[in-house]
């Protein structure tokens, strides 16, 4: 019987599989318990692996990851979630003064082997706070890792990777597509390495580089454009730190065109990075300005504005088309 | 006075009105006239059914997710009730009943819930802040309101909201904490619903109440029946009599119980026994209110249908208002971001409309 | 009798006279009062303005920038201070939550006319945490301003206009040259506009873009590469949010090539948004790749360390070298 | 029995040993053997002299910034001695005392303080976090470890520090209402030393001590004496072993002193009078203890004398060892970032070296 899955789906399967193997995994964070999660993404952990693995706090996130941190000094493997990714600031503190700087503090004697979740973008008609897409502020930050999964059977071997890592890892779950598809994910555990992106689709006269929920956006974009004979090549950057440089300056040596999309704000967006490094490693092969395809520079609209926001297969095709015929 | 009967240490909870709408405590018949009574209790039934349509036109998919306050009615408005025209209110984001006895009018708080930022856009007069999502990150905004006032040498107090979950947050630490050594004049209630969506009170935290947490800040604090109108009211009053007499802040734990959903994306079912709910349900504090007006002769059942009727349709109406009129006009997402638009902003508008001009040709 | 002041002194000065020509200003912090700050920059203020309007704070960054939302709405101009840059994180939810977005979530009904003044920046052999560049984070965050003067003159000039700015200012002083560098300095109040960048010297060869403390440190090495017959134009860019794109955007049509150099972390560092706008606005008249030269993306190092880290004249020099003679 | 005797509530201090060393509470008096408060006392001087050359170090521009315990030794002392080997000691930055106690060898902490990272690498077997500069928040870190003790079945115990200004701090808040909520077996430890650099501890709260912080999560809380080596051996001991016993986490006020400036960039002139330090440098920890022990006929000025030129000996040798030695190599600035340097470490590492190579033809 095939295991076709939705996200969420996957996700939990990860982590049931993954707590199986090692005992040393904890999950905790608010209403991940009893509940199982606002989402459901830990629905039923509690039940197989009890209170003492899977549990409830009070609502405190700078405590949640900074116990995490405690913990994985002291031998656990623990998955903290933010109820939202936009929940995830109380504990800035903890993520920038200490997650990310442990093991360069102690000259590797100390690191920590923690996973952050947490449901990320917008998209869902929901409260404020509740839409945002702030990757780049956590992929600034060295000594962290960040990972943005696009798929059912990616964002389990992506979290099943992110687990066994030894560094921390942020992993943001891409809210709008938790439910949106399913697909066959294999039972058992199996790895997606971080800081690899994919070749969704290979392609001759742009490269197209995105991640999380509007990898789908892009891929209804690319059918519009192939009517008009346009062929993108189209990479998932599915890690966002530490980025995989050679999967797009190799591409855009190919397609001379790169067009990067992304449903954060423009302004010093994950975007503004990978054109930088496009400069540095394939300037020569430029046929076109390298261009960014973004959120606003505005906070993220309430749910009556917010298709406005995120842009849709047809912004992303019409700039195909713009960029293709520059 | 009234804190010092009632330290929180004790764990003894300050009650006025009991379950069956009877006076336990005579002493403490508060000062309010008949008119106001009635119009408090208006105010109740009002919240009631704007919660109620609101989760109705949810279901009907035409409202987005809501927040209901069923159940905590009393500890909204009686404490609501106690400042002025010309004091604040700092809210988290359940208590619809306080926002009403503010002046906020019902289509800015439908509008709201709509997804439109000008619901929080409150007319002239209304000195309420918008509602405020992260958890007890208000707390901080209302001591430093209270905090302008003492260096403006203004009289006017705050009061503000928080949930038993928000009382394990770092800023409700700091904002206590500010406000005590600052002896800013605010208010602080606690709702304690009993739950922080399925996370119960007992998993918040081991201290036998919230309201004895004031003591960390050297605070008068008071536990109070929440689904009591008459014990909110008075606490809260004598809180805000605190304050304005440059006594500093108070910290109030409204006792009480959130009967519905923690939002319509909630299923309650999940995490707690109906049983409980339904114990709760006889503790309602409008019923509660409603025995008490009754044998006091001011209202009967006529009474109450004619103004629930009344009620409804102004509800409709405000609802049939902004539904469907209220998507958000695209200069409006940028205009805000700050008093004048960056050159990066007028250029991102510029691009999106001429796009959308595009697509219509 | 001129006016001869080094960065603190010009910004202590600011502060007085603003402070006596409008009595909503209030300034409060950590150690601001009795002390006058652990830099000095407060000091006396508190003599002469009292404990009203100039005081200490507990030790919570949080509730001073969240109570500085609550003065600002209700009709204060309060100036608080972080006591170094790297210790705004534990204010991080109340920035990104409050501070950027109550004009917007109020739909201009609150706004909040308040500065968040730090130190910022390496070079003074610190302990962890006091010589960081994160002004990337802040200026990715719709609704912020950010600035970073370089002289002692500007600091004033743009510490007068983020006080009387409607909208939030987050100032960081390169504490690197508080004491570095004395410069004429105008008594009485003027302004330095906000999100205007100045060319300060003009040049054929390559744009320069930096800020803060780096700006000395191009000037060095200008005069290295001046030997070498390479005329540089030096944009200090001031502002970093919203950022005067104009500036460098004309100036590498001219110029053709262009360097940043920033002590932050080369990953998502401003640099980035300063290239890719380049590619945006200016990519015809590229004659070389958009060059950047950064921190490291690594901690910054403790101090036996960190001579490594912050790009020298030398380095600066080199590198400019390299792209022009790319 | 201590916690109860001691209610924080009712502002008490608990006291062994006076200011002139002699026993104010005989019953009190702790289970160590002579040796072991030779050892203690021995300790006190290492430190105190630690100290003082650190200082004069940096006076001689030979150290950078520093920041100096004296007057603090047996809150430190005191406290970290009531732990085990295999216990958990989760610093702040002001410990120097625990930390000796704890095996972390001097050079490791000179080390640190010279400016390098290898400082933080303590030994093996060394159970400790490395210093945590920002206020507070390692106390979420030692909560964290003691809630993997319990999830393991774990019975070593966790002791940490925070200071007076560290109290006021979100994170101070959580972590305590953490520890208690998951009965984590920690021992928080406030040096309240009076001062947060020139911020009076008046300033920071308005609750009358620190200690009574404890009620806000349901946790034992006391005040002691923190110039005093036998009440905070005595209290510490009594926390370690409500810790050990799975009875959950405890809260210690040491109050205390800090004699010198905040760091050596700090000029506490500005901010204190000479005459509030002059008193109570006549409540020196050293100094009381030194009296009892002199009674006590376990020391005299001979020994004192022999002991504090063997320690400077050491002291000085220590530091001349990395003196100028230290600097940071330029491979490690990149290596400890990740497990495995990534791609773009790799590359702006060799660029680096390669531009000092290019230099140096
Ligand atoms: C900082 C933060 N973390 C998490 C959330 C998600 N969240 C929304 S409401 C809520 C529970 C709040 O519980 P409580 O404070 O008791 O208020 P109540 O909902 O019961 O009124 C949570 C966790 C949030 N809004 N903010
Ligand atoms: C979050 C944070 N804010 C500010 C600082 C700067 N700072 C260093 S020590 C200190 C005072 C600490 O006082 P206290 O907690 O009483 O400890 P003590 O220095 O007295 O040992 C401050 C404000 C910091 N290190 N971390
Ligand atoms: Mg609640
Ligand atoms: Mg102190």
């Amino acid at each position: 019987m095939p295991n076709t899955l939705n996200m969420v789906q996957a996700i939990n399967q990860a982590l049931m599989e993954e707590m199986e193997i090692d005992e040393t995994i904890v999950v905790y964070g608010e209403d991940v318990g009893v509940e199982g999660g606002v989402f459901r993404v830990t629905q039923d952990l509690q039940k197989k692996f009890g209170e003492k693995r899977v549990f409830d706090t009070p609502l405190a996130e700078s405590a949640i990851v900074g116990s995490a941190v405690g913990m994985a000094v002291n031998g656990l493997r623990p998955i903290v979630e933010m109820q939202f990714s936009g929940f995830s600031y109380p504990a800035f503190n903890q993520i920038i003064s200490h997650v990310a700087r442990m093991r360069n503090r102690s000259r590797g004697k100390y690191y920590l082997p923690m996973v952050i979740r947490a449901p990320y973008g917008g998209g869902i008609r929901a409260l404020e706070h509740h839409s945002e897409s702030t990757e780049a502020l956590y992929a600034h930050i060295p000594g962290l890792k960040v990972v943005i999964p696009s798929t059912p059977y990616d964002a389990k071997g992506l979290l099943i990777s992110a687990i066994r890592d030894n560094d921390p890892v942020l992993f943001w779950e891409p809210k709008r597509i938790y439910r949106a598809f399913k697909q066959e994910v294999p039972e058992g555990p199996y790895e997606i390495p971080i800081g690899k992106a994919k070749i969704i689709e290979s392609g001759e006269d742009i490269t197209v580089v995105s991640w999380g929920a509007m990898v789908r956006d892009v891929q209804k974009a690319m059918d519009i454009v192939k009517k008009k004979d346009i062929s993108v090549e189209l990479i998932d950057l599915r890690t966002i730190a530490p980025m995989d440089r050679e999967s797009f300056v190799e591409s855009v040596k190919k397609t001379g065109r790169i067009l990067v999309v992304h449903e954060a704000p423009k302004t010093l967006g994950v975007g503004a990075e990978i054109i930088s490094i496009v400069n540095e490693k394939a300037f020569l092969y430029l046929e076109a300005p390298p261009t960014r395809l973004t959120g606003f520079d505005t906070t993220f609209p309430l749910p009556r504005g917010e298709q406005h926001y995120i842009p849709t297969p047809e912004r992303i095709a019409k700039t195909i088309e713009d960029v293709v015929r520059y | 006075m009234l804190f010092d009967e009632y330290n929180p240490l004790d764990n003894k909870m300050y009650k006025v009105l009991d379950h069956n709408g009877k006076l336990v405590k005579e002493s403490d018949y508060p000062d309010l006239s008949d008119d106001e009574l009635l119009y408090l209790f208006k105010t109740m039934l009002y919240e009631r059914t704007i919660d109620e349509k609101a989760l109705s036109y949810q279901r009907q998919g035409r409202m987005l997710t809501y927040a209901p306050n069923i159940g905590q009615e009393a500890a909204q408005i009686g404490s609501a009730y106690a400042i002025k025209k010309d004091d604040w209110l700092v809210p988290a984001f359940r208590e619809l009943g306080a926002w009403l006895i503010k002046g906020v009018p019902l289509k800015n708080i439908y509008l709201y819930w709509y997804g439109n930022e000008w619901g929080s856009h409150f007319p002239d007069g209304v000195k309420m802040l918008p509602v405020s999502v992260p958890i007890a990150s208000q707390l901080q905004h209302a001591t430093g309101i209270g905090m302008a006032n003492n260096i403006k040498g203004e009289k006017n107090v705050v009061m503000t909201y928080v949930g038993d979950g928000g009382t394990s947050h770092g800023d409700f630490h700091e904002a206590l904490n500010f406000a005590s050594v600052f002896n800013a004049p605010v208010i602080f209630i606690i709702q304690n619903n009993q739950y922080a969506i399925s996370t119960p009170r007992k998993v918040q935290t081991k201290s036998k109440n919230l309201a004895m947490k004031s003591i960390a800040y050297g605070m008068p604090g008071i536990l109070v029946d929440g689904n009591d109108l008459f014990a909110m009211y008075n606490a809260s009053k004598a809180a805000v009599e605190r304050a304005r007499n440059g006594e500093g802040p108070t910290l109030i734990e409204a006792y009480t119980y959130r009967l519905g959903a923690h939002t319509t994306s909630d299923d309650p079912t999940k995490y707690r026994e109906d049983k409980e709910v339904e114990e709760w349900k006889k503790k309602d504090p409008i019923l509660r209110f409603e025995l008490f007006l009754k044998s006091k002769g001011l209202i009967d059942d006529e009474w109450i249908e004619k103004t629930k009727a009344e009620l409804e349709k102004d509800v409709t109406t405000t609802f049939e208002e902004i539904e469907g009129k209220s998507d958000t006009e695209i200069d409006d997402i940028f205009k805000f971001t700050y008093e004048k638009m960056t050159p990066q902003l007028e250029e991102q508008l510029f691009e999106y409309k001429a796009f959308l001009e595009g697509g219509k040709k």
